[in-house]
């Protein structure tokens, strides 16, 4: 059966793939480049019996997805940086308390206000390090409108899996370009349904920490229990004791690093005998994936590593082909000043060199100066 | 005994954590009987918190209950009502932490008029960061961030309340345990965002420093100062000053929220 | 005579607030070691005055049965 | 048919961000692949605003356009800005109107009024940026009439289909009588 | 020429960026005669805002101009205000900036009283992110994020300014030009925080979706629908609805917080 | 002359170091364990004939510094991880917007509210990357009572100089444990002045770009200027020049790292000889300096780098070191699961092993725990 | 007799919004080519309708000195 | 005088903490380093508390206790907690009335009414800490007594001062009978 192709927006497709991932909220609050996730959610909401809220601001918009997922519902909200910023603390909050839910950064030029209609890739590391404390974090990372559905559902799903927040972290190209999405039909793509305990309530241990995964009750199920942004013991009420803090606080940081294959998702492309590389995410690895073949096409051997899961960092994938491949260089092109860039060169130890390739400039990375770093590796 | 409070109470997290004669614990009371006089299942009820000492008070009770970030208790309380209308959702907290920090979402709460219930425990003060003044200091007390005396103006609660739009506001005290009861049962009936200002005595913080000797004489001044609604309109200004009244101060009838959004979108007919 | 059959206080959760003492009209409890403790059952008229304000769960009044 | 790199310039309001959405949505109707993107200022109207989009049988990459092989300015501004990236040879569209000094360089310049003939021969300026459809595709051969025609059809508001057929035929004409 | 703006216009910043008939070029107007009326001295004014299409306004005057973060005006005014009180310092914003995301620090400025003037450009909608829903948007009229229609209850942002303990309220349309003039000037010159609500038009965000077809209707719609406070008194319930009054609609003395400030700590004697 | 030795608490020193700085303004937020720095400044700012206020929240405290600090005063606030990640927007906008001003960060544990009474070292990176898009940053890290007074003063006098952002990053431990301080007399320390614009008014441009430093005109000064958080031109009015707004980031960006000797203050401990060396700040680079001098008894060749500004990263001084020494391996002791290693990992390029040891628990990581990670790579 | 002398139009800051041609209670201006344009200066009152509402500093009336 | 570590064990409100921090302050005005640090619980009152001092002649790199040299608990809970931690030789004091269960090992053991003398025979059960300061000070010989009067009467709050010296006192009798 041909499958009907849309053209259409990326943060509608963002929007739709929530909602065939089972999302049922949304609370948000404007903000450019983000606003049409908010926009699509609030006209089909209602229509598959779901709820949107725009909030007072985002502080508060964060904290209702986070109650709505409490009370069951997947949930989703969407910001770009600014908006990024003030949501941190109570991301944070669901960080600890093990809460899934689905957070959307349209990233923008930043920082401050900045440059609000302008694309960028500058909240990398915000996303995972702009809430205060240790904690768990992942991202996704799109470059296409299909993707931008797709993996949308696949950060609801990993929300639910690792109960914890996803950050869907794309940009104001990808965001609001149209291009050719394909919805795929109910049962296509895996939706992970979030499972419900089935212990009886008295022995629920919403927070158990020998245990890699604890089923959610939804608030009205019939468990009740404690839920508290303080350091809790296995019950779920605040503790003081250090030991059980340490081990909870690395059990929920860890449990992303076990399980780092099913987490972090990675295209190589035409890596197999590449002796350079270019990584990179989004409309970066757009240019990038441009700039390999043409380098390809005069000879040289490009090949690209495409995160569709920065957080956790993909470090062992890097560290696989680094070891394999004997590798002159690593390009690093990002729409930023330089953040993923320090990531690879620490995971590259000093095997190879790294070279950022920074831009602030509104347009994409060109190819043409892609491939003019990778020619310098030559 | 007048009543027995097992029913509600989570087993072994007696004593609590809130200090000696600190009057959050009549509050709970009086919350439990309410609660129980009202006939709620325990499962059919969220109770959330913010941060700070009243925000304590749902680890002690057997109800769902969500203890969230300082000032926030009423977003991530809205975001469970719209989850899951069925729920009867309290969100709780200090003075500080819904009308300081927590102070835009208490009005935009009032103002949506979401069927929630909102208690705020007026105790004049930060209790749990150690005595900074808030927004209900009263003007040239003690605290330790007002060594001089407190300077700033401070909020009429239920006036914010009034003026932000909330459909049922109502005040009263943590000496007056019956009313107390009385004041949350009427608010849990209401259709809609009820706030009740309950005014709490914080002796460790507030009290000490400024004289009173003890915590009963706290709760002494509560009796003293606290004037009922009813007898309020039979005194004359001057008679009132240094009063404040007890009661619903205000009730409407207002679209509840959610009511009006399903209706709007199609999800009820 | 004594309304109440009993005074129960549970010691470890009295913190020693003295308020059910200060409102106790009749001086039936008072204050020992730290903790609120029964001074006089005769006094108690069973006014409740003392469980009802006690913010610790600490002071539970039984009522005689009714003669 | 190989990768084809449409920019549409001029200013907020001007639809040209529509039109560009507008034609990817025809040509991923009409089997193609197609990148529609857009860059605009702070301003909800006015202020420089440009639609772009890429069309092509194979996978797009590289998501705006790197060299347009066809350009329409509505501006002054924007035709003095983007006019450096018109590939030699490409095709150049101005307004005749807004674009007062015409650019010069090695592309097909038509200078059209664009703006005039859907002011005053469809009766509404509004619908200039179909207009603008109408001439580019005649003028490039980019698609099928009747895709394109359908791809307007369905995402302009209901009410106004046949306002903008005609816009749509005009531009086809415009093209036409600037091509003999 | 009724009156000369060059001489607080900054040179070479027009066209501004608002759209072809927003109000807000009309205010700007109001705003420039009445500080000349008032005679404050260029050098001694500072003007904050926050984020949004009104926000933009200070970048057009010639005084010392701060445009913030979203919704922050207020907090960063503050901080101006006590470093340097003989700063004249207007805050000012849309009402999404001021009473969405700012709601906090906007009611917490009516409490304190500090000299600040507020002006909250009340045009019903965001305008500059494209036309979402604002705690001010009428009930059932189109957004982007109210498809279906507005469902939430809107805030009445003079009670809301009033309840949370303003000294100054008024309102004002961007229509009645010599009013919103003389309710600015009546703003500057009263001691503690006055909050004027100024009716403002979007064409382009509000106008366009909710029936009004240009943008002198929308004028029209505020020079029908205001009536002054001193004629509403005078006007039965019926007739007033769908009205709303202008004018100076609260004034009482306070203590002004920079002066109670420093009185109480010492700094002045 | 004989100084008057005091014993103070930390978070004390701090502010009595901000008053010597001639700090004339504070805007905070009570949070636990910071609040001594509020409570102080809260009673010594009338007696200097400064002002002290607590505003309704962090995000409000945080706009009153930066709007004080452009009305002239020097300002100082003082948080705690929650409400470090709410001053988080607009501590970009002092950022981007190049406003002195100095924020203390007591640094508990976290995430979340975690354990407010708890110490830790978990907001290294939060303070770095915290709020959104790329921007410059700076960070002190004091290790006793003694040096949250001068470092205060320094931060202070880095914020002026290089018109950003300073932050003071302490812990709870040495924030609120007492010592003894030498309150230096004035003119004892170095404090810059606020340098105040000579130009005439019409010519001054506020954000000059083609200037590493102009001087920031308070407002009522007679400069009437504008500052906006969106991306502007040296005149501070907005700009949508990429090209613009590229070169003014870079700008002030890169002028930490010009003026890298200036500012990147390192104690170096036994490291002329050291072949194993120890990382750390604050309260544990305490315990490694006993650690260091418990190995050096038994004959092992330990040093201690202990970086006095831990943003921008100390890198040079690493580098120097691992360039000149012969290195086995590196110990970064912290409190928290990993942040400051991860950076000597980066800087350290494979050329010794790096070695992290976390400690959640809330007392400092034990000499002995130092010392036996030392004894591993003899 | 007209009472403006001049009706000055900046028409790089006019907009077209056309306030100013719907609040002229005479008729003196007009749209032309979505920018304002004085149509019978004679008809204008000088009542500063269209200056003071025109929210883009884009029409100017100068008065006749009294007479 | 090499490094001492001393620790303070007991509940919110006892004043541990402030006792640690006068010792501190008084070995400082004694000539000396001191470091004083606390650990609390989130309870205003109540929960477990202790103050720790650490005295010495040298700089002092790690700022809390190692292994306690004294350590004194006025409850059970941090008796319990605490005694592990308590050097070889060392002095462990315990209040008699609060501390049941008494510490076993190779330490000497004091178990004294600390709390008790100052309820009753000073009057206000407020001043413990300051009794417990005169034990501590007397046992181990800490400072010279006159330098830690002084220190305890600069620190209390005013109107208190004969109190305090008078617990001060009675903590040093307490401890001279204990060694007898
Ligand atoms: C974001 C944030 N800021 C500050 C704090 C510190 N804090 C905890 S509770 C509290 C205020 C407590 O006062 P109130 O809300 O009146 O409640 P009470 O303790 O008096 O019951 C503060 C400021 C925090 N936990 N989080
Ligand atoms: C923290 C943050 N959240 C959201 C935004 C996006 N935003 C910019 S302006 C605005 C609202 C504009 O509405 P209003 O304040 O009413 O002013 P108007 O544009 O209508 O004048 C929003 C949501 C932002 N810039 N920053
Ligand atoms: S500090 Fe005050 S509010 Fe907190 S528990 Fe103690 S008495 Fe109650
Ligand atoms: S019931 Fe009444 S009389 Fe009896 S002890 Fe309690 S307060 Fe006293
Ligand atoms: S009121 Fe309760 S806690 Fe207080 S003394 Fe009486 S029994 Fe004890
Ligand atoms: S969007 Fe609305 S508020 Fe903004 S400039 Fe346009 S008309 Fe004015």
């Amino acid at each position: 059966m041909a499958k009907k192709v849309e053209f259409m927006m990326g943060n509608h497709a963002v929007a739709e793939g929530a909602l065939y991932a089972g999302c049922r909220f949304f609370g948000g609050y404007p903000i450019t480049p983000s606003t049409e996730v908010a926009e699509r959610m609030a006209e089909r909401l209602p229509q598959v019996g779901g709820r949107f809220i725009q909030m007072e601001d985002e502080i508060a918009a964060m904290a209702s997805v986070i109650g709505a997922s409490i009370a069951g519902a997947k949930s989703l909200t969407a910001t770009s940086g600014p908006g990024l910023s003030l949501k941190q603390e109570n991301i944070g909050y669901a960080m600890l308390c093990e809460i899934p839910v689905v957070i959307v950064d349209v990233m923008r030029g930043g920082p401050s206000t900045g440059m609000p209609t302008g694309p960028s890739q500058s909240d990398i590391m915000c996303a995972k390090w702009g809430t205060h404390g240790d904690h768990p974090a992942i991202a996704v990372t799109p470059a296409s409108v299909q993707e931008q559905f797709d993996e949308t559902v696949r950060a609801f799903n990993l929300a639910e899996k690792y109960r914890c927040p996803v950050f869907v972290l794309t940009d104001a190209i990808i965001g609001q370009m149209m291009e050719q999405l394909v919805i795929p039909e109910p049962g296509e793509l895996e939706v992970i349904e979030r499972p419900k305990p089935t212990c009886k309530p008295e022995e629920y241990l919403p927070f158990d920490m020998d245990k890699d995964f604890v089923p959610l009750a939804a608030f009205g199920s019939g468990y009740r229990y404690h839920i508290t942004g303080l350091h809790h013991n296995s019950d779920g009420f605040p503790t003081n004791d250090p030991v059980l803090h340490t081990k909870n606080t690395i059990k929920i940081i860890e449990r992303l690093d076990k399980n780092y294959d099913d987490i972090v998702k990675v295209e190589e492309f035409m890596t197999d005998d590449a002796e350079i590389l270019v990584f990179a995410i989004g409309v970066s690895a757009r240019s990038a994936k441009h700039a390999v073949v043409e380098a390809r096409n005069v000879g040289i051997k490009a090949g690209l590593v495409r995160p569709l899961t920065i957080w956790p960092f993909p470090e062992r994938h890097l560290d696989r082909i680094l070891n394999k491949n004997k590798i002159k260089g690593i390009v690093v092109p990002e729409m930023n000043l330089g953040q993923m860039t320090f990531e690879v060169q620490r995971v590259a130890k000093g095997r190879c060199a790294v070279e950022g390739l920074y831009s602030l400039m509104l347009d994409p990375i060109l190819p043409s100066e892609i491939l003019e770093k990778i020619r310098r590796f030559v | 005994m007048s009543y027995d409070y097992a029913k509600y109470l989570r087993k072994g997290k007696l004593p609590h954590i809130w200090c000696a004669g600190c009057t959050y614990g009549i509050i709970l009371k009086s919350l439990i009987r309410a609660i129980d006089g009202i006939g709620w299942a325990k499962d059919d009820i969220a109770l959330v918190s913010g941060i700070g000492c009243a925000s304590r008070l749902p680890g002690y009770v057997d109800f769902n209950t969500l203890h969230t970030t300082h000032g926030r208790s009423i977003g991530f309380a809205t975001g469970v009502k719209l989850a899951n209308p069925k729920l009867n959702v309290i969100a709780l907290g200090g003075d500080g932490d819904m009308t300081a920090i927590g102070g835009n979402h208490f009005i935009h709460a009032c103002r949506r008029n979401i069927d929630l219930t909102i208690f705020v425990f007026n105790n004049n003060i930060y209790g749990m960061t150690g005595a900074q003044y808030s927004p209900t200091t009263p003007k040239g007390a003690w605290a330790t961030t007002s060594p001089y005396g407190m300077a700033e103006n401070t909020f009429e609660i239920t006036s914010l309340a009034i003026g932000s739009g909330a459909s049922f506001v109502a005040r009263t005290t943590a000496y007056h345990v019956a009313h107390c009861e009385k004041m949350m049962k009427e608010a849990f009936q209401h259709k809609g965002t009820s706030v009740v200002e309950i005014i709490n005595a914080c002796p460790t913080g507030f009290g000490r420093k400024n004289k009173f000797k003890t915590p009963a004489s706290m709760l002494t001044w509560m009796k003293d100062s606290a004037v009922n609604i009813e007898r309020a309109k039979n005194m004359s200004p001057e008679e009132l000053v240094g009063k404040y009244t007890i009661g619903v101060l205000h009730k409407v009838d207002k679209p509840e929220y959610i009511e009006t959004y399903d209706t709007t979108v199609g999800l009820k007919k | 005579m004594a309304k109440a059959e009993r005074i129960e206080i549970i010691e470890k959760w009295c913190k020693g607030c003295e308020i059910c003492v200060e409102f106790c009209p009749t001086g039936a409890i008072e204050m020992r070691d730290f903790k609120v403790a029964v001074k006089d059952l005769e006094k108690c008229t069973a006014c409740m005055q003392c469980e009802l304000r006690c913010p610790d769960f600490a002071i539970v009044i039984y009522k005689k049965d009714k003669e | 048919m190989a990768r084809i790199d449409i920019r549409l310039g001029g200013s907020g309001g001007q639809g040209t961000i529509t039109a560009a959405a507008i034609m990817g949505y025809a040509a991923v109707y009409a089997g193609k692949k197609a990148v529609q993107t857009k860059s605009y200022g702070p301003e909800a109207r006015g202020g420089a605003a440009r639609g772009e989009v890429v069309i092509s049988d194979e996978d797009i990459n590289y998501v705006k356009v790197i060299k347009s092989d066809i350009l329409v300015a509505l501006t002054q501004e924007s035709c003095d800005k983007f006019i450096v990236d018109a590939k030699e040879g490409s095709i150049v569209v101005v307004d005749d109107f807004m674009v007062k000094n015409k650019p010069q360089g090695n592309f097909k310049v038509y200078s059209l009024p664009i703006i005039k003939t859907a002011a005053e021969d469809i009766g509404k300026s509004m619908v200039a940026n179909i207009v603008m459809l109408g001439v580019i595709n005649q003028l490039a051969n980019l698609l099928d009439f009747d895709k394109l025609e359908k791809g307007v059809l369905s995402k302009v508001p209901k009410g106004t289909e046949e306002l903008n057929k005609k816009a749509l035929r005009a531009g086809v004409e415009l093209a036409k009588a600037a091509m003999k």
